[in-house]
């Protein structure tokens, strides 16, 4: 697969009040962003364990992103505190081991913004395409 | 029997001739362990042992029994694979083989091992400097022993003296006769010298008669609450031992694909006994550990009239917390008596 | 320097006490350097009992590998206190266990042994081959003191200590009920050199490292076994359903096995070094758990395993916490 | 039971808003082809009635055990489809979504891309499906009754509100008396009328209301349980008086040794009282208390030969052996109406206020006025010869507000009225005072504020725009520095009386409040409601309601507008009689849990102890959730490292399989 037509396969984790509502938003405004990224809802950021990510790497995923409310608008309060510190570890644990820095990102979406959704999304891609295709990492029958 | 000889320089071609896939022992990582190799590797033959021993070749730490897919009845088993050759086995190992034989052809044969087995030429090379915790000779072993081997190399300086021992080596012997020449007489008893001094060497040794007949009498014994309170239940001693042989059988699905496999496992495991109930009949390191002695020296035994443990020293050197078997058995008889 | 006679005499006192079951310490292994956990409980048994450079097992990891059979009905638990002897970075295991209710302070007799750093066996091994015989060793000024069955021989410190004793910062116990001996200097500088090598190489480079190195795990969980802060009841990585790390031994598995136990490690590893220590295919670990404590370090100010009262730093936030790499 | 699963994927066409850029009929295809799918169908209005008969008929017809709907976002039909499967008799929490509208056919052009995007959706969605297990909303009975910490005009209020209602309601005053800050004031901006005389009569009516039990000079000691079952513990502090005999003739404070030798708090140290004493003459109850920490007796066990009090009252109320009592009662509800302290103005020492006489604050000056006050209403300052009625009068607005150097960043609001009030009765006191105010802004925010503050200019005050900085005493004058910012001429001022314009703030001991109802506080220090716009007046622990100034200062209408919504938001809980529980909450599997309290520490609502149980007869520490208190974050099961904190319908072995569908379809 040349880099040029390489399409990367993003998995993302969106809280339930913030960012999954502005993807919501994203929706009904019909502003258009690239395809390559699927949502899976939580009902917050604190609930995204960080072993999600590396299973995600290994099941497939070329990028994740986590995305929940902004700090201090958090529904429950505190959850996105403690996703923000788990996900900064573990970002720095997958950076550290080779897994480009680039496949891992995480976003502060409120339902309200609908338009930076689509920002984050674009960079995001762009983000897995460059890191390109990640099969190192990857659970594949390479392994049988 | 005819001894044959081959020059160290002329060992790659020798490969070459054979023409099947090698295994050999290389670096992983920081150990060495046997993988595949090319003649044009070059085979480092210098050390005392592989830390992982070369039954991962034939009893693969993961072996896929078969694939499946969701939705599909048909499943796809593999075949023994393509024809190998083990170089570089030490006889400890090798008669590792010969003992987990046994085991894998006894109620029912073991399609899997034996398909394997079949297609392997094992080549062994005789051991010159023996590890400190190597007891090959006191479990009716020895630095030059042939069992399980199909050829063994003995390196004299600049050739390899050679003896094939079964019909397999004889064939690689006429696939790489080009390359082979007669062995001399005085190289041939100078190899009998190196097999004698390294046998010598052998500074480890227990006498390990009627040990099966004492361990039952100790069931019950406060030695094993001692030997196995350090213990911490790691896979170490059974995972590197060439005799254990225990696996696990475990389904990976990858999306609507997946295999069925099976992988190694260790009766060092609290997980290895432990019931759906909850109830776990080995329920601490105690039993497990009295498990693991009886096993190799009084289950096996019983069986197949040979004790389980070739005494190449892995389980020794490799303990984290010295649970050391010589140890162990040098108290059992204590005890008995 | 721990004085051996005082050593035993507390040792006896202390197994003769009636509140105490039994008391973890170290004693003299099978043969060479190797040193084994011991578990007294006679006072006659202390004469066992030593503390050299060869005393590297972490003790605390004993207070939770234990296991606990279920009991006839109406028997007693023994609740008895266990004595265990423990060095610097031993102590902090403790202490991080405490914190995480792993232990009951009142069900334990701590017994803290300052420390001058412990060996790296491989590095000992390598140096004096084929030592069969057990070896006494001892600490003199910067360096190690070997009574060899050929004569005594003095090795400088840097060539034969665990690299974890040569970074160590608390080589004396935070915590204990009695110390024996004067307190000790620390030479650790705290700069995790070791992990600032390995980060100035390039992802591709970096991930090659790792990958060679995980490839070669034959996931015999000594590693986690051996670890002191490693004791949940059931690992969660041994789970099956859901299976987060399948069984299979590959660089994939093996990857998400090491990251996900370095993860859960983070912001509670003491570096005592064990899991290194015990990898029978020499995994360098301790690369891996002092990167997260770096970063714990330099982001948090956080250092675990050093005040019981602590809150620990995965189950806190402040919310001022950086934040520079989220979109 | 064979809950073997059998699902059904329903595609919604939405009209064209999905089908325009979605392959529906391709994506049904590919999801009958999913494992455990029984029947896949797509429709034009899933949500229209005949697309919910679609999967109620299914349901029957098809023993379906699990829906998959993809169609909208859940945050718009969850429930609509959560709905349809009950009415079939399947439990709602079977249902899972797919949201290929906002997510996949409104942002995506390509058809293919966004048919394939939909696919992987639809078979995520599906896979989660397979692993849903039912859930029961469960439902707790609520205790019909409310727990009112505080006994101000908020509290009042409330009380009055939910008691007429038809609830019962404890009220819990701190004081001997309810009635609190407004009590004390004098008259009320910016209608003018008597604080007092409006105040009393609901003093009264909390006192006799039949639904009201009164518990003044008592304190809160704890609170366990959780919405509408609140267990509540009331320490009711040893009056030395017997209540039921007290008469509130006063007989006992003339006669007491220290008659006018105590500061009386009601008159913010201006006046003085007895060791024996009723804080304000319309104090409610109108019994007397002995004050344990100034009665000679009771602080050193003699009193002369005998405490006179004990002689004086005929009623023989005095009972020196009196002991705390602590009352336990169940509710249902809290209302926290603490209301606020005043602003310390030695915190600002540049003004002078411990050093000079003739440096009072706003409350002190209110007391001044009040004709039952310390001087009857005249406006005296000093005592005996000093004594003189002031000329030169200024007063300093923003004192310990809009100032970050008192840490005080916000605006009190009241300042700016009360000034202008307190300016407006000097001036009516004194007509030959010169009266000026100083100011930063001047904010007459409230209904008939603008009017009355341009009143008072009229009547004569002049305000000055600036903050002072300085005041020291220049002979017999204080003098105030400042600059005229409107002129930007600096100036020295000589005036008789300074009054500051001091600020509010929360309480000194609203901490004990946040420990009893973990509450938490915003950045100012007062009470954080749950949310600053939607749900002013709720807090995170649910069925805990706040009103008046302990959320934030507040005028008097304010407060009292605050307080009914509090009242009806604790009204709500109480006449529904029953309050749902969240299914979706976290539960802990105590196998498995090895006590570490790692979920307990990162519950934001506190739902999580740690509960020792005995496992095989060993003692064991495990986390247990308390359903009623969860509202399902998952904060907990992410945090748990052995996986035995889950989350109940986002457990790790329903995302697992999500993750791979979504991974392994490229």
């Amino acid at each position: 697969m040349s880099e040029q037509q390489y399409e990367p396969n993003v998995v993302a984790f969106l809280c339930n009040w913030c960012s999954y509502a502005g993807a919501d938003l994203a929706g009904t405004s019909r502003i258009q962003y690239p395809s390559n990224l699927n949502i899976i809802r939580v009902m917050c950021s604190g609930r995204v364990n960080p072993l999600f990510v590396m299973n995600a790497l290994q099941q497939g995923a070329d990028g994740v992103l986590i995305s929940g409310c902004h700090p201090g608008d958090c529904h429950y309060m505190e959850g996105n505190f403690y996703a923000r510190r788990r996900f900064t570890l573990m970002k720095e644990l997958l950076d550290y081991v080779g897994v480009d820095s680039r496949r891992f990102n995480m976003s502060w979406v409120s339902a309200s913004e609908g338009a930076k959704w689509k920002d984050v999304v674009e960079e995001v891609v762009e983000n897995a395409k460059e890191a390109g295709p990640f099969e190192q990492f990857r659970r594949n029958k390479i392994n049988w | 029997m005819e001894r044959m000889k081959i020059g160290k320089e002329k060992f790659g071609d020798f490969l070459t001739a054979l023409d099947k896939q090698l295994y050999a022992p290389q670096k992983v990582g920081e150990t060495l362990r046997f993988v595949p190799v090319t003649p044009e590797n070059k085979l480092d033959l210098e050390f005392s042992n592989t830390t992982v021993p070369p039954k991962s070749v034939l009893f693969p730490q993961v072996e896929t029994l078969y694939q499946y897919e969701l939705g599909k009845t048909d499943l796809n088993l593999p075949d023994g694979g393509e024809e190998r050759v083990l170089v570089g086995v030490r006889p400890c190992d090798a008669r590792a083989m010969a003992i987990v034989d046994n085991l894998f052809s006894w109620d029912i044969d073991d399609p899997y091992y034996l398909a394997k087995r079949e297609k392997t030429t094992v080549i062994g090379l005789a051991c010159s400097e023996p590890g400190m915790n190597c007891f090959c000779t006191s479990v009716g072993g020895g630095p030059a022993s042939t069992e399980g081997l199909d050829l063994l190399l003995t390196d004299l300086g600049e050739v390899f003296l050679l003896q094939s021992l079964t019909e397999k080596g004889k064939r690689l012997c006429q696939e790489a006769e080009g390359t082979l020449e007669q062995a001399t007489e005085e190289e041939v008893t100078s190899a009998e010298k190196l097999h004698q001094e390294a046998a010598g060497k052998i500074v480890r040794n227990i006498d390990t008669g009627g040990i099966s007949e004492k361990l039952p009498e100790l069931w019950d014994s406060s030695l094993w609450q001692d030997v196995s309170e350090a213990c911490l239940g790691c896979g170490t001693c059974t995972f590197l031992c060439p005799t254990c042989h225990c696996f696990d059988i475990q389904d990976e699905a990858e999306g609507l694909e997946g295999r069925r496999c099976r992988v190694w496992d260790s009766c060092m495991f609290s997980e290895y006994t432990l019931h759906a109930s909850g109830h776990n009949p080995r329920p601490t390191r105690r039993e497990r550990t009295r498990n693991r002695v009886n096993h190799k020296y009084s289950y096996f035994v019983t069986k197949f009239e040979r004790t389980a443990c070739v005494g190449c020293g892995r389980c020794i050197n490799l303990c984290p917390v010295n649970i050391d078997i010589l140890n162990i058995l040098a108290e059992v008889i204590k005890e008995a008596i | 320097m721990v004085d051996l006679e005082k050593l035993r005499t507390v040792a006896r006192e202390t197994i003769s006490r009636d509140d105490v079951k039994y008391l973890i310490g170290w004693r003299q292994g099978t043969y060479g350097f190797r040193v084994s956990p011991c578990f007294i409980k006679e006072p006659g048994e202390a004469e066992q009992l030593i503390f050299s450079p060869l005393c590297t097992n972490n003790l605390a990891s004993y207070l939770i590998v234990m296991e606990k059979l279920p009991l006839p009905r109406g028997e007693q638990p023994d609740t008895r206190k266990v004595a265990v002897m423990v060095k610097g970075c031993d102590s902090r295991a403790v202490v991080q266990q405490l914190i995480e209710q792993g232990t009951k302070r009142e069900e334990l007799y701590i017994i803290g042994c300052p420390c001058e750093g412990v060996l790296d066996l491989k590095k000992v091994e390598a140096k004096f081959p084929h030592i069969l015989d057990p070896v006494t060793v001892q600490w003199g000024k910067d360096k190690i003191i070997f009574q060899l069955p050929e004569g005594v021989e003095e090795v400088p410190r840097e060539e034969v200590l665990a690299q974890k004793c040569l970074d160590c910062r608390d080589p004396n116990p935070v915590i204990a009920d009695i110390t024996l001996g004067e307190g000790v200097q620390a030479w650790g500088n705290g700069e995790y050199q070791d992990v600032q090598e390995l980060e100035a190489k390039g992802a591709e480079e970096r991930w090659s490292f790792w990958e060679d190195k995980f490839n070669s795990c034959i996931r015999c969980y000594s590693c986690r076994n051996v670890c002191p802060m490693c004791y949940c009841k059931d690992c969660v990585l041994d789970r099956l359903n859901p299976s987060w790390v399948y069984r299979s031994s590959n660089v994939s598995e093996n990857t998400a096995f090491h990251l996900s136990r370095a993860f859960h490690l983070a912001g509670r590893c003491v570096e005592c070094g064990e899991c290194e220590r015990v990898c029978p295919v020499d995994i360098p670990l301790m690369k891996l758990n002092k990167k997260l404590a770096k970063e714990v370090e330099e982001k948090y100010g956080y250092r675990p395993g050093l005040d019981p009262e602590a809150k620990p730093l995965q189950s806190s936030y402040r919310p001022d916490d950086k934040e520079d790499f989220i979109l | 039971m064979n809950n073997k699963p059998k699902i059904g994927v329903y595609i919604c066409h939405c009209g064209i808003n999905i089908a325009k850029t979605v392959d529906v009929e391709a994506v049904t295809e590919f999801a009958s082809h999913l494992p455990n799918v029984k029947v896949a169908r797509n429709y034009s209005y899933m949500c229209s009635d005949p697309g919910q008969v679609l999967i109620r008929e299914d349901i029957k017809n098809e023993g379906l055990n699990r829906v998959v709907v993809a169609s909208c976002s859940p945050r718009m039909h969850e429930l609509t489809f959560r709905k349809t499967l009950a009415e079939a008799g399947l439990n709602p929490y079977y249902l899972e979504m797919a949201n290929i509208r906002e997510h996949c056919s409104w942002v995506h052009e390509e058809v293919d891309r966004a048919t394939s995007k939909a696919k992987k959706l639809v078979a995520a969605a599906a896979v989660k499906a397979r692993l849903l297990e039912p859930l029961q909303e469960k439902e707790v009975d609520v205790e019909p009754a409310t727990l009112i910490i505080g006994g101000g005009i908020a509290g009042i209020q409330a009380a009055l509100d939910i008691a007429n209602a038809g609830f019962k309601v404890y009220l819990v005053e701190k004081s001997p008396s309810v009635g609190g800050r407004m009590s004390q004031l004098d008259k009320t901006f910016p209608t003018l009328d008597c604080s007092a005389c409006i105040l009393t009569p609901k003093m009264v009516d909390v006192a006799s209301h039949p639904n009201i039990e009164l518990l003044t000079y008592s304190q809160v000691e704890d609170v366990s349980g959780f919405v509408g079952n609140f267990d509540v513990k009331v320490r009711k502090k040893a009056r030395y008086v017997d209540m039921d005999k007290c008469t509130g003739c006063g007989v006992c404070a003339q006669e007491c040794r220290l008659t006018g030798r105590i500061p009386s708090e009601f008159d913010a140290g201006m006046g003085k009282r007895a060791a024996i004493y009723l804080p304000f003459p319309q104090a409610v109850p109108a019994k007397y208390t002995i004050d344990p920490e100034r009665c000679l007796f009771l602080t050193r066990g003699k009193c002369g030969k005998a405490p006179k009090c004990v002689d004086a009252c005929g009623a023989g109320a005095i009972n020196f052996e009196q002991q705390d009592e602590i009352i336990e009662f169940k509710v249902g509800a809290v209302i926290v109406a603490t209301g606020f302290d005043v602003f310390d103005p030695s915190k600002k020492p540049e003004y002078g206020y411990n050093d000079y006489d003739n440096v009072i604050t706003g409350l002190e000056l209110e007391r001044l006025v009040s004709a039952s006050g310390p001087t009857g209403g005249n406006i005296v300052i000093g005592e005996g010869e000093e004594a003189f009625v002031p000329k030169e009068i200024a007063f300093i607005k923003c004192v310990g507000s809009r100032d970050k150097s008192t840490g005080n960043e916000y605006c009190s609001r009241v300042c700016c009225m009360y000034t202008a009030k307190l300016a407006h009765l000097m001036k009516e006191k004194i007509p030959e005072a010169n009266i000026r105010v100083y100011y930063m802004d001047v904010r007459a925010f409230g209904k008939g504020y603008e009017e009355f503050y341009d009143r008072v200019r009229r009547e004569g005050i002049r305000y000055i725009r600036g903050n002072p900085s300085e005041i020291f005493k220049r002979g017999d004058k204080l003098v105030i520095k400042a600059e005229n910012t409107l002129t930007s001429t600096p100036l020295e001022d000589e005036v008789d009386l300074v009054v500051l314009g001091v600020g509010l703030e929360p309480r000194k001991d609203a901490r004990e409040v946040i420990d009893l109802l973990r509450l938490s506080q915003s950045a100012d220090r007062f009470y954080l409601e749950a949310h600053p716009k939607l749900a002013p007046v709720d807090t995170a622990t649910d069925g805990v309601f706040l009103a008046g100034c302990a959320q934030g200062p507040k005028d008097i209408p304010d407060t009292v507008a605050q307080s009914k919504g509090a009242a009806s938001s604790a009204l709500v809980l109480l006449s529904s009689g029953k309050v749902k529980v969240h299914a979706q909450v976290s539960y802990i599997n105590e196998e498995t849990c090895r006590g570490c309290g790692y979920c307990v520490e990162i519950c934001p609502y506190s739902a999580i102890e740690l509960v020792t149980v005995n496992q095989f007869g060993h003692e064991a520490l495990v986390a247990r959730v308390n359903d009623a208190l969860c509202k399902g974050c998952g904060a907990c099961a992410a945090g748990c490292f052995s996986g035995s904190a889950q989350q109940k319908s986002f457990m790790d072995s329903q995302i697992l399989p999500q993750i791979a569908a979504l991974g392994v379809m490229r």
